[in-house]
């Protein structure tokens, strides 16, 4: 099975400076925007429950990097910075997390189910995996009119044992299709741990389905981008599917309302000294970047972003009735794609 | 105008349309060299080629899931499930993932599902269902459902062209007992009802093969005349028709071959008994599957199916009220 | 008697039924040391261990399916479902293999599953459901929705007890909004309908937390004596009481949750319509939620979701009628 | 990958003469019903569709054989060598098929859709692979009450693209379930072949479920029956599940009504010379039994069969509503299990 635990060295070489600093920008927006948000919850002006994806900020922010306009992004709900990347700006993000008329879906769906169609990206469903299969329809529909185009989609260790998870790993494989899975293994789904959930990792079945598995350190960035890019490569050359894990850890409860008793307290520190925002720092400041700078910059982002949403009104209750069904075609268009090499 | 089959009008507006329009195209099992099981699709790989003529996996949440994602990629997907029974095994991506995701998002699904449905040949509690209630209680999807020929063609047609998924009840009995004429080329038949015979004292109301049921069970009554309307579209539900029929006639039968229990019988009936009491001359009497699976005897089947006979009692009891 | 939440009743249920029969179990997602999403069987793993408070994959068709295996062979199951929107994911192992396992071959399926269901706390499409309806149109398949503390732990208990498959539907919004007398030891409730108030001029018949806004509307209504009717079971649905309510009051508010079509208060307005046609002094009324997929925000969640003002005024249109 | 291609010579030993005889009587009798109802469904007495297992009978005598009286089976619809010998009579069979009140399941259910309970086996569902679950389910059981028993479905190439294969054997992988997959890979799931339905063979699946995964003959039924006796065996002791992935082909159309044009002559040809009755009947003929007077005595069954069935009434339309629900419990019990072994 093959398999990569690369060094941080080795994965940088379709990485410039710029696209070093991009992803550390990425990671530190969605930790700052989800810290931000758990307060606005907490002072009651996030309606519903939320989620969170601290710790485990590379996993998106790495793989959404190498992702090109024209491609196609289901985003599941540890992903924040994936959608940051595609470009939503914060402020629609907390509209969305409050339920307000200027979020991502206008109120009409909470926290981090969304997905803006304008910038090529699918809101996920509760249901998972399910978008493992709308990705993997999507890349059938690059296969079919012969575009050099890939989808991907993320999904958790729980996930792995429902039956879509199966069919869309089967499709993929004996269409050969430019899809990218990335399991992002936490080692928990809610309070199930993953022996639990599975006899076997799942990425050894990938090689079952008919393409490779890859393992990744998922709380590393660049790891995370190039195993992505090279899995993208393999979609554009006609070579199918790719299933990365990314190994990581949920570092906080699996919603604002979990104290996470069933983690062990020596689980948490472990992987508290491989915070991947902390490992990208370094990297970048290695390069000279001035870090507090940046961090300074994002934080004023996410201020503006939290005064923008919080003067935007509610949603007006007369509408909503309206729109169940469209009136004429409304499709995905391309979103951002930062990464230096497109 | 040619006269065809159920069945071969169903074909037709699928090429009609593949040949048109380069986004549509054909998935499910079997449906490619082999045509189909019910053969629907027979030598549509020859003209459209393998891609466009696909063969999937035995999985029916993949197919339907599949399409949604090809959809939302701008392609027009027809979903064949092999028999309408098993659409019970991509439920989920049907009423979750397909069904919500314009209202929550704003991104249309333009897909389309056969299901060969119904009742009446020995195929047991697998091979016989009904399953359009399920999705008229799962917002977000549109459900036809022709009785003859020419309005199979139209509005699989529409079917194909709306933004929205729209599932398409193609009843397996209609299949080859029903022939009419029908245009060449494309047409669109619009999501309303039909009325199928008019008539002044009573009206039944159904849709599918029982519009053939109540045709016959009505055609030759000397208690009164009677009205039949085609509901043809169950969502959209053409509400406006149904109360207009209501409204003239005064007394209706409505008939399902759906089990009786929440069926879209009993939503037609609810809407009545709400919006056109007034217009009523006695109630509302329902014809329908009582709440069992299909048995497979044919002994045992037609005594569960609405018969001519059965709808034939009901109308003469109702009439006599 | 001691006072509880409907939480606690439904805890209670299972406790009494897992101490007194080895057979029953209970299985799901996170009901073990975490003991479930509700809480509802907090501490369980300590009395009964994990092979009896078992955490199963996520999975739910494999929770189902192997909970119709279990039983087949003696067992009797309870299977949590996290929210009961995720059944759609088991749907077709409970509408194909336990629903119709009795009626097709003698073996009988003593599965219960528990759906915590219903909206009003922005949970959003896919947390707000009430899914019941489409299991009403699946034969074979019994359906309980508690009002009470007290119903639930009853009703709770006949359904384990019950040889067939039961779907517990339990109204999130109750469960700890609701407390009341509950009696310690075992006691089963009917699968029949209950008073919730008596009244003479109008009768509003509702089920779950639906019966609660039911009350709160029509608690001081000058304009008539209205009854509440709480169904309680929904399969098998109590005809004899619905009738009975209707003749004695001659105007019916049919009360749902769910989205209107072909939903529970559908089959109630149909079954009126035709079997007590002539006790109806009005229209047959409906309040429920429009066909709409149940949005996140405050506002647009309560704008959809039957509100005790939307009671009230149907109501008092009604009986001015 | 564990993987058998077991000579008869070695699967024999725990075979006597009269079991290798019983297991070619199951195999004759089912292609002798299966043979008469296709005639009885051509002469319009069997309503509805046909299906048969000509070509695979050893797939399902060899494994039934190795079944235990309180082991539990799912049987699939071309497998009725294992009703046989769970001691299902022809008679019961044929009036099935008619749909005759004396079937086993009294008309209420059509064709190979049947189990009788009291003979330990539930009868199948359209939806396939459902029963995969059901049976995972009853090995739960067998393990929650510490029950030295074991569960056997059967299910074909098509079904393992479904969830529910991968939810049943993720399920008895991770909590170690006394099941037995058989995978009957008979190269066609109706008219498609397997190079459509997956990209490696399924047996390759098991391992990464956490359990083996064995490739067997499946024309052989001596090899069919060696394979799950050990597979049970490793049930009983604990070990877990086991997938047997039995070869064969079908020789048949998918049902009655399908003339199989979709399947190269050759196909059909080269494996009509691996027909596992004509080997079986070599072995006994080897150990000197009159295979022609146990063919005279099948037919002689099977005449009996068809003259009792066609006696039977069809069922009463009237009772077409009764018995939805139970009133009380019905449960499995015991069939035969008439291997010497135990
Ligand atoms: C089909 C389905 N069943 C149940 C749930 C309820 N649920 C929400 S998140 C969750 C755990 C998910 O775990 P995992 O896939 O590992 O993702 P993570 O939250 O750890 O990122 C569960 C059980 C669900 N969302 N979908
Ligand atoms: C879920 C589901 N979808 C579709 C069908 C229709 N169908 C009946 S048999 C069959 C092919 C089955 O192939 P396989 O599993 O290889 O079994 P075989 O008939 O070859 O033994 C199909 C598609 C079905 N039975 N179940
Ligand atoms: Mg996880
Ligand atoms: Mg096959």
């Amino acid at each position: 099975m093959a398999s990569t635990e690369t060094a941080p060295a080795e994965v940088s070489a379709h990485l410039t400076a710029e696209d070093r600093v991009g992803l550390l920008r990425a990671m530190l927006l969605m930790r700052g925007i989800e810290e931000r948000a758990m307060t606005l919850y907490r002072q009651g002006k996030v309606p519903g429950s939320f989620y969170d994806g601290y710790g485990q900020e590379a996993v998106s922010a790495g793989a959404a990097w190498a992702m090109a306009p024209q491609d196609r992004l289901c985003i599941l709900h540890r992903d924040l910075a994936a959608h940051l990347i595609r470009g939503v700006t914060p402020a629609r993000i907390f509209a969305q997390y409050m339920g307000r008329a200027g979020g991502v879906t206008g109120g009409r769906e909470g926290n981090v189910h969304f997905g803006d169609r304008k910038l090529g990206c699918v809101g996920m469903v509760s249901m998972l995996p399910d978008m493992m299969l709308v990705a993997t329809g999507m890349a059938m529909a690059f296969k079919l009119r012969g575009e050099a185009r890939c989808a991907i989609t993320w999904f958790g260790d729980g996930s792995t044992s429902r039956g879509d998870f199966h069919e869309a790993m089967n499709w993929a494989g004996v269409q050969r299709l430019p899809v990218i899975f990335v399991l992002e293994n936490n080692q928990y789904a809610y309070s199930t741990p993953t022996t639990a959930q599975f006899a076997v990792s799942p990425v050894e079945r990938a090689a079952a389905y008919g393409f490779p598995g890859v393992q990744v350190d998922g709380n590393d960035a660049e790891a995370m981008f190039e195993a992505t890019r090279q899995a993208r490569e393999r979609g554009l050359a006609g070579e199918g599917a790719t299933l990365i894990e990314a190994v990581t850890m949920r570092m906080h409860g699996h919603a604002a309302h979990d104290d996470m008793k069933y983690v062990p307290a020596e689980q948490v520190e472990e992987w508290r000294a491989k915070d991947p925002i902390d490992r990208q720092v370094r990297r970048v400041e290695e390069l000279g970047v001035d870090v507090d700078a940046l961090r300074e910059e994002v934080r004023a982002e996410i201020d503006a972003g939290v005064e923008e949403a919080l003067a935007m009104p509610m949603p007006d209750g007369a509408t909503a009735r309206d729109q169940l069904f469209a009136d004429q075609e409304a499709l995905l268009s391309d979103g951002r794609g930062p990464w230096s090499g497109f | 105008m040619p006269r065809m089959t159920y069945l071969q009008a169903i074909s037709d507006a699928m090429r009609e349309e593949m040949r048109a329009d380069e986004r549509v195209f054909v998935m499910g099992e079997d449906i490619g060299a082999f045509g189909g099981a019910f053969k629907v699709t027979d030598g549509f790989i020859d003209e459209f080629g393998a891609d466009r003529v696909m063969d999937t996996p035995l999985a029916e949440s993949a197919i339907i899931g599949c399409a949604v994602g090809a959809a939302v990629e701008g392609m027009r997907p027809i979903c064949e499930m092999q028999f309408s029974d098993f659409v019970s095994c991509g439920f989920d991506q049907l009423v979750n993932v397909a069904a919500k995701m314009y209202y929550r998002q704003g991104l249309s699904v333009n897909i389309t599902v056969r299901l060969p449905s119904g009742g009446g040949f020995s195929g047991g509690p697998f091979h016989s269902q009904n399953p359009e209630a399920w999705f008229m209680h799962a917002p977000g999807l549109k459900i036809v459902a022709p009785s003859t020929a020419e309005d199979a063609k139209g509005l699989l047609t529409t079917a194909i062209r709306d933004p929205n998924p729209v599932l398409f009840m193609e009843h397996k009995h209609l299949y080859r007992r029903v022939k009419g004429e029908v245009a060449g080329g494309a047409y669109e038949t619009p999501f309303t009802a039909r009325v199928a015979r008019e008539g002044t004292d009573l009206v039944v109301i159904a849709y599918g093969a029982m519009v053939h049921t109540a045709l016959e069970a009505t055609a030759d009554l000397d208690e009164g005349s009677v009205e039949v309307l085609d509901l043809r579209s169950l969502v959209p539900l053409d509400e406006d028709a149904i109360l207009a029929s209501v409204r003239k006639c005064s007394k209706v039968v409505v008939l399902d071959e759906a089990n009786a229990t929440c069926a879209a019988g009993a939503q037609v009936a609810a809407l009545i008994a709400e919006r056109a009491w007034e217009d009523l001359d006695g109630p509302v009497v329902r014809v329908a599957t009582p709440d069992v699976p299909i048995p497979f005897s044919p002994t045992l089947e037609q005594a569960v199916l609405p018969q001519v006979d059965d709808v034939k009692e009901a109308v003469r009891e109702l009439l006599g009220y």
